[in-house]
C-alpha cells in the first residue's frame, strides 16, 4: 500500500510487498520444521540410548518387522516427495492441471502408506507385540524387547500422525488448486505443504534404516 | 473511556464490541487479551503462594493437610511456570510493543498470533480442570516415577502444560519472522531496540527447546498409560532419563523467562538515565551466547541424581560459563547510568530493583552450580530462594517495569505515581524479608517441598511467612490504582517519557494500524546524548 | 567449626565437611564483593547522577575496552577457579575409601531401612562408629528418594531399581538429622530419620546386641519405642489422627470395617496385621503398609502388641 | 528482498526431479541389499551414511536448500545440530554411571515387572521391608 503498486488480494495488508509475505511464510515454515526436528528428536534419543543400552535385545527384536513392506513404503514415500516436488514445479509453470494431477497422486500414495502400516500394525497386534505392559509376545531374547516396540510404535505412529497431517494439508491445497486460487505468481501454500512432506518424507528415511534394518 | 481520549480513532476504540476483540487481529489488542490471562494467573499462582506461606508459618498442620499442600505446592509453580512467567514479557508486553519498535503493522502472522491466544487459553483450561479434578500432586517438575504412579490428575495438568507449550512455540516463530522480516526500511539489525533482540533471543529458544517439552509431557502420559518403559523403572525405564528430558526444556526455559526481562531492563536504564546505552553490542550480543549456552547446562539439575561423574562435570563447567554473559549485561547496565540523568520514576524503581535482586539471584546460582556446595544445597529452600530471586526478583521486577513504563501507551492514561511509589517499596522490602530468609533456612538443611519441619526451623519460617503479607499488600495497591487509571488516570500523551524507541512516536493509545507509512528512522534507539533532558521530568510527575 | 555452624551453613561433622564450608564461603565472599560493587554503583551514580532540574546532555560514552575486558576476565578466571575446586571436592565425595564400613540404604514410603554388613537391621536410625568411613550402598523400593544428612553435607538421590553411592566418615559422636529431599508423596516431609554416630566400642556392642535392645524394659515401653524406631510413626499415630494408615488410639477390642467384611482386632489380628498386612485391608485405605516379616523378632512383636493394646480411647 | 529477480521463481528442470527421484530409489535398494551383509558394527554406519545421503538429497533438491537463501540451510543445520547435542549430553550420561562404581552402572532387576507377573502364577508377593535385591549383588556390565 505504501508503494501505491497494485495489490493482489492475498497480499496481507502488513506486507508492503508479495515478496517480502512469501519469504516470511518460508521462513515461518522452516522454522516450523525445525519443531518438529527437536520432537522427533527426542524418540531418536530414547531409540539411542535403550539401544546402547541393549544392543542384542534391540537387534533380535527388530528381525520381527517387515523389511519388505518397510521398503515399499520407502518407495512410496521417496515416490511422493517426487511427485509433490513436480507439482510445485508445474505450478510454477503455471500447469495447473499437472498440479492437480501430481497433487492427487502425492495424496494416493500417502494412503498407501499408511494401509501399509495398518497391516504391519494389525499383524503385531495380532502377535502381541505391542508396545509398554500390553505385550505379551515371548520370542525376542534379551531383556525388556517391549521397549523396542515402545520405540517401534511412538516413532512410526507419531510418523504416521504426520502423515495423515500431511493428507489434510495436501488435500486442502488440493482443493484450492482446482477452485483456481493459485498460478505460477502465487502459490506459497502449496511449496508449504511441500517442504512439510518432504520432512515427513526425510524423517521415515531415517526411521526406516533404524528400526527395520539395524534394529 | 471518556473525554478527548475517546475522540481519537486509537486501537481500543476501533471497531467496538465484544467479537471485534475475540476475533482481532490486532498485536496490540492480542497482547492485551494476553496481558489479562497472564495477570489472572499470577494473582491465582500467588494466592496459591500465599497459602503455602500460611501453612508454613508452623510446623504441623496449620490449615491444610500434606496432600492437600503438595497439590497446592504443585499448582502454584506450574501455575507460575507455565501460565505466568514463560508467556509473561514476550506474549504481553511483546507482543505490544515488538512490531511497534519494528515501525511494522503488525507480526509477520496475526491468525498464527490470535491462534496461540486461543491455544493459551486451551492449555490453561486443561490446568485449571486438573485444580478442580483431583489435583496434581507431583511438583512443577512431575518427576517419574512418582509422576506415573499417583492418582492425581497428572494427565491433564500434563497435557495442559504440552497445549501450552504450542503457544509458546508460535508465539517464538512469530516474533523471530517478523524481526526478520518486518522492519521499517533502513532498519539494520544494529538499530534494533534492545529489547527486540532480546525477544529474538528468546524465541531461538522457545522454538528450539519447547518441542522437547512436548515430545517429554507426551512420552510421560504414554509411560501412564501403555507403560511404555522409557522413564518408569518397574517397567525397564530410567527415571534419570526423564529429569534430562525434562531439563534439558526447563534449563532453557528459565532463560525464556529471563532474558525478555533483562531486554526490558535495558530500555528502562537508557530511557530512566536518558543516556546512551553502554554496551549495545554486548548486551545483544550476550543475549545470543546466553541462548546457546543455555541449552548446555540442563544437567546441573541433577548433580545428586545418580547422573555420571563425567555428565555432572561437564554440565557444572558450562554452567558457570552463563554467568560470564550475565555478569557483561549487569556491568553494561551499572555503567549507562555512569554520567546520566536519573529519575526514579516508578518504572525505574523496578529496574534498580532488578539489578539488586537479580545480582543475589544470579550469584547464588554460582553456589549451586559448583557440584560440591550444590551437593548440601539442591532440593533445599536455598534453592527455592535462588529461583525466587531471579523469576520473581528478576523477570517479575522487569515485568512489572515494563507494565508502568508502558501503561500509558496500553491505555493511553497514567497511573498513580504516589501509590506506585508506595506499591513499589512494599513488594520489594516484602520480597526480601519472604526469600532472604530462605537462603538461610536452605543453608540450615531446611529440604523443600516440606509440609512439615523440625521445630529448629520455626522462626525462619515464620519470617518469611510474614514477608509474603507484605509482599500479597503491594500486589493489592499497585491491582487497585492500576485499574483505577485505566478509567480515571490523566491522559498521558503520545511520549511521557522523553523515550526515543519507535511505539513512542506512535499517539496514546496507539491507532490500530500503528503507522500509516512506515516510519523514517531519522536516529538509533539510544541517542540519548542528542537529546535535552526534557525540563517537566517524570520523577516529579 | 564451632558447635552451632555459622550464619548460613550447620555445624559440621563429618570430615568433608570443612572442604565444602571453606568452597561455599569462596563463593559467598567472592559474591559479596560483586554484589557490593553492584549496590556502591547503583547508590552512588543514583546520587551523583540525579536528574538536575536544569536540561542538558548526557555523556554518549558507549565504550571502554579496557572496563569491558575486565569485567569479561575476572569473573572467567574466578569461576574456573570455583569450578576446579568444586569438581575435586565432588569426586572425594564420590570415591569412597576400601576400608569403609558398607551399609545397605532402601528408602521407601516413607521410611528409611539399613543393613548393616554382620546382617542386622533398623529402621529410620542408622548408626555408625565415629571416626570410621561408611559407606552407603543405597536403593529405593518405589518412587525416587534423597538421602541427606546436613551435618554432613552430603546427599544422593535413592533411585528404584539401581544402586547409588554415597559415604561419609562422622567426626563426632552425636545424632544428627537426616532428611528426605526428593519429593515422593505425602509422606515426604515425616520421611525423617537420625544418624546415631557411637564410639567404636559402643557401636560394636550395638551391632552385636542384633539391635534388638528393649532390655530391662516392660513390653508396652519396648513397644513404645519400637513404634518410633521401625517407623510405625510414619503411617499411623496414636492420638486418633488419621495419617497414611488408621490411628492405633483405642483400635484394640474393637470391630474394624474391612474393605470386604469386617475383623475383631485381637492379639491374632494385630500379628496378622503387621506381619502380613495385604490380608485384611482397613476399609478407607491403600494398601501399601510394608510386611515386617523378618525384620521384627517375637518378642519385638509382643512388645509391639502389648503396646497397641495399652492405647486405650 | 532485494535482489528481485533471482529468488523470484527457479525452476528446476524436470531432470533434475528424476534424477534425484531414481538416486533416492537406488539408495534404498543398496541399503537394504547391505543390511543382510554382517558387518557388525559397521552395518549401523554404513546405513546411517546412506540415510543420511538420502536425506541432504531430499533437502537439497526437494525443498530447495540448494537454491533458496542461506539462512533455511542455517535453521536446517541448526535443528540437526541441537539434536545431536542433546543426544550426546545425555549420553555422557547414561554411558559413563559405572565410571567410579560399576555397580551403579545396571540397573538392579534387568527385566520389568510384566516379565516376572508372567514367569509365576503366583499372585503378587506383598513386599517386605528388606528387598531381596539388598543380598544378592547384580553383575556390572
Ligand atoms: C529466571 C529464571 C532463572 C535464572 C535466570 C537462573 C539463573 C541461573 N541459575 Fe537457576 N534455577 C531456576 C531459575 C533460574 N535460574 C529455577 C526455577 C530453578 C529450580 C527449578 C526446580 O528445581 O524447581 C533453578 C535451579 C538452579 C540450579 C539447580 C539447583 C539444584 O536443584 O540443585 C542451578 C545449579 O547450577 C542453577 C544455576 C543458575 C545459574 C548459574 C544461573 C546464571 O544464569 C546466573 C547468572 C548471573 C549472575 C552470575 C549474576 C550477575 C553476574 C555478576 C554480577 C558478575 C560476577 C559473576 C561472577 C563472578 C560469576 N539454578
Ligand atoms: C514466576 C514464578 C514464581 C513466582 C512469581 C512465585 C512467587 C511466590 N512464591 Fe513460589 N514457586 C515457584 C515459582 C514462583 N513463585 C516455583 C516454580 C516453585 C516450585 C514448585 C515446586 O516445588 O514444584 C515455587 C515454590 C514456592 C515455595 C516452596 C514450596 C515448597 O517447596 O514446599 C514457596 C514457599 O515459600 C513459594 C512462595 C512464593 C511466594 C510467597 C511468592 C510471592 O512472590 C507471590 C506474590 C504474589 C501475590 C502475593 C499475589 C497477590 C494476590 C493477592 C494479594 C490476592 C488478591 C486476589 C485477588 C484480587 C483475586 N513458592
Ligand atoms: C508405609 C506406611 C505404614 C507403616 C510404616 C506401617 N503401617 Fe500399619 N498400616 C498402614 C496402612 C495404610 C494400613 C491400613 C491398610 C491395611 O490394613 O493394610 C495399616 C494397618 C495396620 C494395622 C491394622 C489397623 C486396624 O485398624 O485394623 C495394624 C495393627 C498396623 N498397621 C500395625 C503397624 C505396625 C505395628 C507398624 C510398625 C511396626 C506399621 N503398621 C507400620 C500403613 C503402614
Ligand atoms: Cu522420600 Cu521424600
Ligand atoms: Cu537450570
Amino acid at each position: 500500500m505504501t508503494h501505491g503498486k497494485e495489490h493482489p488480494a492475498y497480499l496481507a495488508h502488513h506486507f508492503s510487498e508479495v515478496e517480502q509475505q512469501q519469504e516470511s511464510a518460508k521462513l515461518g515454515m522452516w522454522i516450523f520444521l525445525l519443531t518438529e526436528v527437536l520432537l522427533f528428536g527426542g524418540l531418536f534419543c530414547f531409540y539411542t540410548i535403550y539401544r546402547a543400552w541393549n544392543p542384542d535385545m534391540f537387534y533380535n527384536a527388530h528381525k520381527f518387522l517387515n523389511v519388505e513392506l518397510g521398503a515399499l513404503n520407502t518407495v512410496v514415500l521417496i515416490s511422493s516427495s517426487v511427485t509433490m516436488a513436480l507439482a510445485i514445479r508445474s505450478m510454477q509453470l503455471n500447469d495447473r492441471k499437472k498440479t492437480i494431477w501430481f497433487l492427487v497422486i502425492t495424496l494416493a500414495c500417502a494412503a498407501i502408506f499408511l494401509v501399509v502400516k495398518y497391516f504391519e500394525y494389525s499383524h503385531k497386534f495380532h502377535l502381541g507385540q505391542l508396545p509398554g505392559k500390553f505385550y505379551t509376545f515371548t520370542g525376542v531374547q534379551g531383556n525388556n524387547p517391549h521397549i523396542f516396540f515402545s520405540v517401534y510404535f511412538t516413532m512410526t505412529g507419531l510418523h504416521g500422525i504426520h502423515v495423515l497431517a500431511g493428507m489434510v494439508a495436501i488435500s486442502w491445497v488440493l482443493y484450492r488448486t482446482v477452485k483456481n486460487n493459485f498460478s505460477a505468481q502465487y502459490y506459497t501454500p502449496i511449496e508449504m505443504t511441500g517442504l512439510y512432506w518432504h520432512l515427513v518424507d526425510l524423517i521415515w528415511i531415517f526411521l526406516f534404516p533404524l528400526l527395520y534394518l539395524i534394529g | 473511556m471518556s473525554e478527548n481520549i475517546a475522540l481519537a480513532r486509537n486501537y481500543l476504540n476501533t471497531p467496538r464490541g465484544l467479537k471485534s476483540w475475540l476475533l482481532t487481529l490486532d498485536h496490540k489488542r492480542i497482547g492485551v487479551l494476553y496481558l489479562i490471562a497472564i495477570m489472572a494467573s499470577f494473582f491465582l499462582g500467588g494466592v496459591f503462594a500465599l497459602l503455602i506461606r500460611w501453612e508454613l508459618l508452623n510446623p504441623g498442620r496449620d490449615i491444610m493437610g500434606p496432600d492437600t499442600y503438595n497439590q497446592v505446592f504443585t499448582l502454584h509453580g506450574a501455575i507460575m511456570i507455565f501460565l505466568f512467567i514463560i508467556p509473561s514479557i514476550p506474549a504481553a508486553l511483546g507482543n505490544f510493543v515488538l512490531p511497534q519498535m519494528l515501525g511494522a503493522k503488525d507480526v509477520a502472522f496475526p491468525r498464527l498470533n490470535l491462534a496461540s491466544w486461543y491455544i493459551y487459553l486451551f492449555g490453561a483450561l486443561f490446568a485449571v480442570y486438573s485444580m478442580f479434578s483431583s489435583a496434581v500432586d507431583t511438583g512443577w517438575t512431575f518427576y517419574t516415577p512418582y509422576s506415573t504412579e499417583t492418582t492425581t490428575s497428572v494427565i491433564s495438568m500434563t497435557m495442559g502444560a504440552f497445549i501450552l507449550g504450542f503457544s509458546s512455540i508460535f508465539t517464538g516463530l512469530n516474533f523471530i519472522v517478523t524481526i526478520h522480516k518486518l522492519r521499517a526500511p533502513g532498519m539494520t539489525w544494529r538499530q534494533l531496540p534492545l529489547f527486540v533482540w532480546a525477544l529474538y533471543a528468546t524465541a531461538i529458544i522457545q522454538v528450539l527447546a519447547t518441542p522437547v517439552l512436548g515430545i517429554t509431557l507426551l512420552l510421560l502420559v504414554l509411560e501412564r498409560v501403555f507403560g511404555i518403559g522409557i522413564f518408569d523403572p518397574a517397567m525397564g525405564g530410567d527415571p534419570v532419563l526423564y529429569q534430562h528430558f525434562f531439563w534439558f526444556y526447563s534449563h532453557p526455559a528459565v532463560y525464556i523467562m529471563i532474558l525478555p526481562g533483562m531486554g526490558i531492563i535495558s530500555e528502562l536504564i537508557a530511557v530512566f538515565a536518558h543516556r546512551k546505552i553502554f554496551g549495545y553490542n554486548a548486551i545483544a550480543f550476550s543475549s545470543l551466547a546466553i541462548a546457546f549456552i543455555s541449552f548446555l547446562v540442563w544437567g546441573h539439575h541433577m548433580f545428586v541424581s545418580g547422573q555420571s561423574p563425567l555428565a555432572a562435570m561437564i554440565f557444572s563447567f558450562l554452567t558457570f560459563l552463563v554467568g560470564i554473559p550475565s555478569g557483561i549485561k549487569v556491568f553494561n547496565w551499572l555503567a549507562t547510568l555512569y554520567k546520566g540523568s536519573i529519575s526514579f520514576a516508578t518504572p525505574m524503581l523496578y529496574a534498580l530493583s532488578f539489578l539488586f535482586l537479580f545480582t543475589i539471584g544470579g550469584l547464588t546460582g554460582i553456589f549451586l552450580g559448583a557440584l560440591a556446595t550444590d551437593v548440601h544445597l539442591h532440593d533445599t529452600y536455598f534453592v527455592v530462594a535462588h529461583f525466587h530471586y531471579v523469576m520473581m526478583g528478576g523477570t517479575v521486577m522487569a515485568f512489572l517495569g515494563g507494565i508502568h513504563y508502558w501503561w500509558p501507551k496500553i491505555w493511553g492514561r497514567m497511573y498513580s505515581e504516589f501509590w506506585a511509589k508506595i506499591a513499589a517499596v512494599l513488594v520489594f522490602i516484602g520480597f526480601n524479608v519472604t526469600f532472604f530468609t530462605q537462603f538461610i533456612l536452605g543453608t540450615k538443611g531446611m529440604p523443600r517441598r516440606y509440609y512439615n519441619y523440625l521445630d529448629q526451623y520455626q522462626p525462619l519460617h515464620a519470617f518469611s511467612s510474614i514477608g509474603s503479607w507484605i509482599l500479597g499488600l503491594g500486589f493489592v495497591v499497585m491491582l487497585v490504582y492500576l485499574l483505577h487509571s485505566i478509567y480515571r488516570g490523566r491522559p498521558a500523551g503520545s511520549n511521557p517519557w522523553g523515550a526515543l524507541t519507535l511505539e513512542w512516536t506512535n499517539s496514546s493509545p496507539p491507532p490500530p494500524e500503528n503507522f500509516d507509512e512506515a516510519p523514517v528512522l531519522t536516529h538509533g534507539p539510544y541517542d540519548y546524548d542528542k537529546v535535552l533532558v526534557e525540563e517537566g521530568s517524570p520523577a516529579r510527575a | 567449626m564451632d558447635s552451632t555452624g555459622t550464619l548460613f551453613m550447620p555445624p559440621g561433622r563429618s570430615t568433608i565437611a570443612g572442604e565444602v564450608d571453606t568452597l561455599f564461603y569462596f563463593i559467598f565472599y567472592t559474591s559479596v564483593v560483586f554484589f557490593a560493587i553492584v549496590v556502591f554503583g547503583i547508590t552512588f551514580f543514583s546520587i551523583r547522577y540525579r536528574r538536575q532540574r536544569k536540561a542538558g546532555l548526557t555523556s554518549g560514552l558507549a565504550h571502554n575496552t579496557k572496563l569491558e575486558i575486565l569485567w569479561s576476565v575476572i569473573p572467567t578466571i574466578l569461576v574456573v577457579i570455583v569450578f576446579f575446586w568444586g569438581f575435586k571436592v565432588f569426586i572425594k565425595m564420590h570415591v569412597p575409601p576400601k576400608d569403609a564400613i558398607e551399609i545397605k540404604v532402601t528408602g521407601q514410603k516413607w521410611f528409611w531401612t539399613f543393613v548393616y554388613p554382620n546382617g542386622s537391621n533398623s529402621l529410620n536410625e542408622l548408626v555408625v562408629p565415629v571416626g570410621k568411613p561408611v559407606k552407603l550402598l543405597m536403593s529405593s523400593r518405589d518412587v525416587i528418594h534423597s538421602f541427606f544428612v546436613p551435618d554432613f553435607r552430603i546427599k544422593m538421590d535413592v533411585l528404584p531399581n539401581r544402586y547409588t553411592v554415597t559415604w561419609f566418615e562422622a567426626t563426632d559422636p552425636g545424632i544428627y538429622n537426616l532428611f528426605c529431599t526428593e519429593y515422593c508423596g505425602k509422606g515426604h516431609s515425616e520421611m525423617l530419620g537420625k544418624v546415631k554416630v557411637l564410639p567404636e566400642r559402643e557401636y560394636q556392642a550395638w551391632l552385636e546386641s542384633g539391635s534388638g535392645g528393649g532390655e530391662g524394659k516392660t513390653p508396652e515401653e519396648f513397644g513404645a519405642e519400637l513404634y518410633v524406631s521401625k517407623a510405625c510413626v510414619t503411617c499411623h499415630s496414636v492420638d486418633g489422627t488419621l495419617l497414611v494408615g488408621p490411628s492405633f488410639k483405642g483400635i484394640f477390642g474393637h470391630v474394624t470395617q474391612l474393605e470386604d467384611g469386617e475383623a475383631m482386632v485381637d492379639e491374632n489380628y494385630l500379628r496378622e496385621s503387621i506381619l502380613n498386612p495385604q490380608a485384611k485391608i482397613v476399609a478407607g485405605f491403600e494398601p501399601v503398609m510394608p510386611t515386617y516379616q523378618g525384620v521384627l523378632n517375637d518378642r519385638q512383636l509382643d512388645a509391639l502388641i502389648a503396646y497397641i493394646k495399652s492405647l486405650k480411647e | 528482498m532485494s535482489e528481485h529477480s533471482k529468488s523470484h521463481i527457479h525452476i528446476l528442470p524436470l531432470k533434475t526431479y528424476l534424477s534425484v527421484g531414481a538416486a533416492l530409489l537406488v539408495l534404498t535398494a543398496v541399503t537394504v541389499g547391505v543390511s543382510f551383509i554382517p558387518l557388525g558394527g559397521f552395518n549401523v554406519v554404513v546405513a546411517l551414511s546412506i540415510a543420511s545421503v538420502k536425506a541432504l538429497l531430499v533437502a537439497l533438491f526437494f525443498m530447495h536448500l540448494l537454491y533458496d537463501k542461506k539462512i533455511f540451510m542455517i535453521i536446517f543445520a541448526v535443528a540437526i545440530l541441537f539434536l545431536a547435542l542433546f543426544i550426546t549430553f545425555t549420553m555422557f550420561d547414561t554411558m559413563r554411571r559405572g565410571d567410579i562404581d560399576v555397580m551403579q552402572a545396571a540397573p538392579i532387576e534387568k527385566d520389568a515387572v510384566i516379565y516376572k507377573e508372567r514367569g509365576s502364577d503366583s499372585t503378587a508377593v506383598p513386599s517386605g521391608i528388606i528387598p531381596d535385591s539388598v543380598t544378592t549383588a547384580p553383575e556390572g556390565h
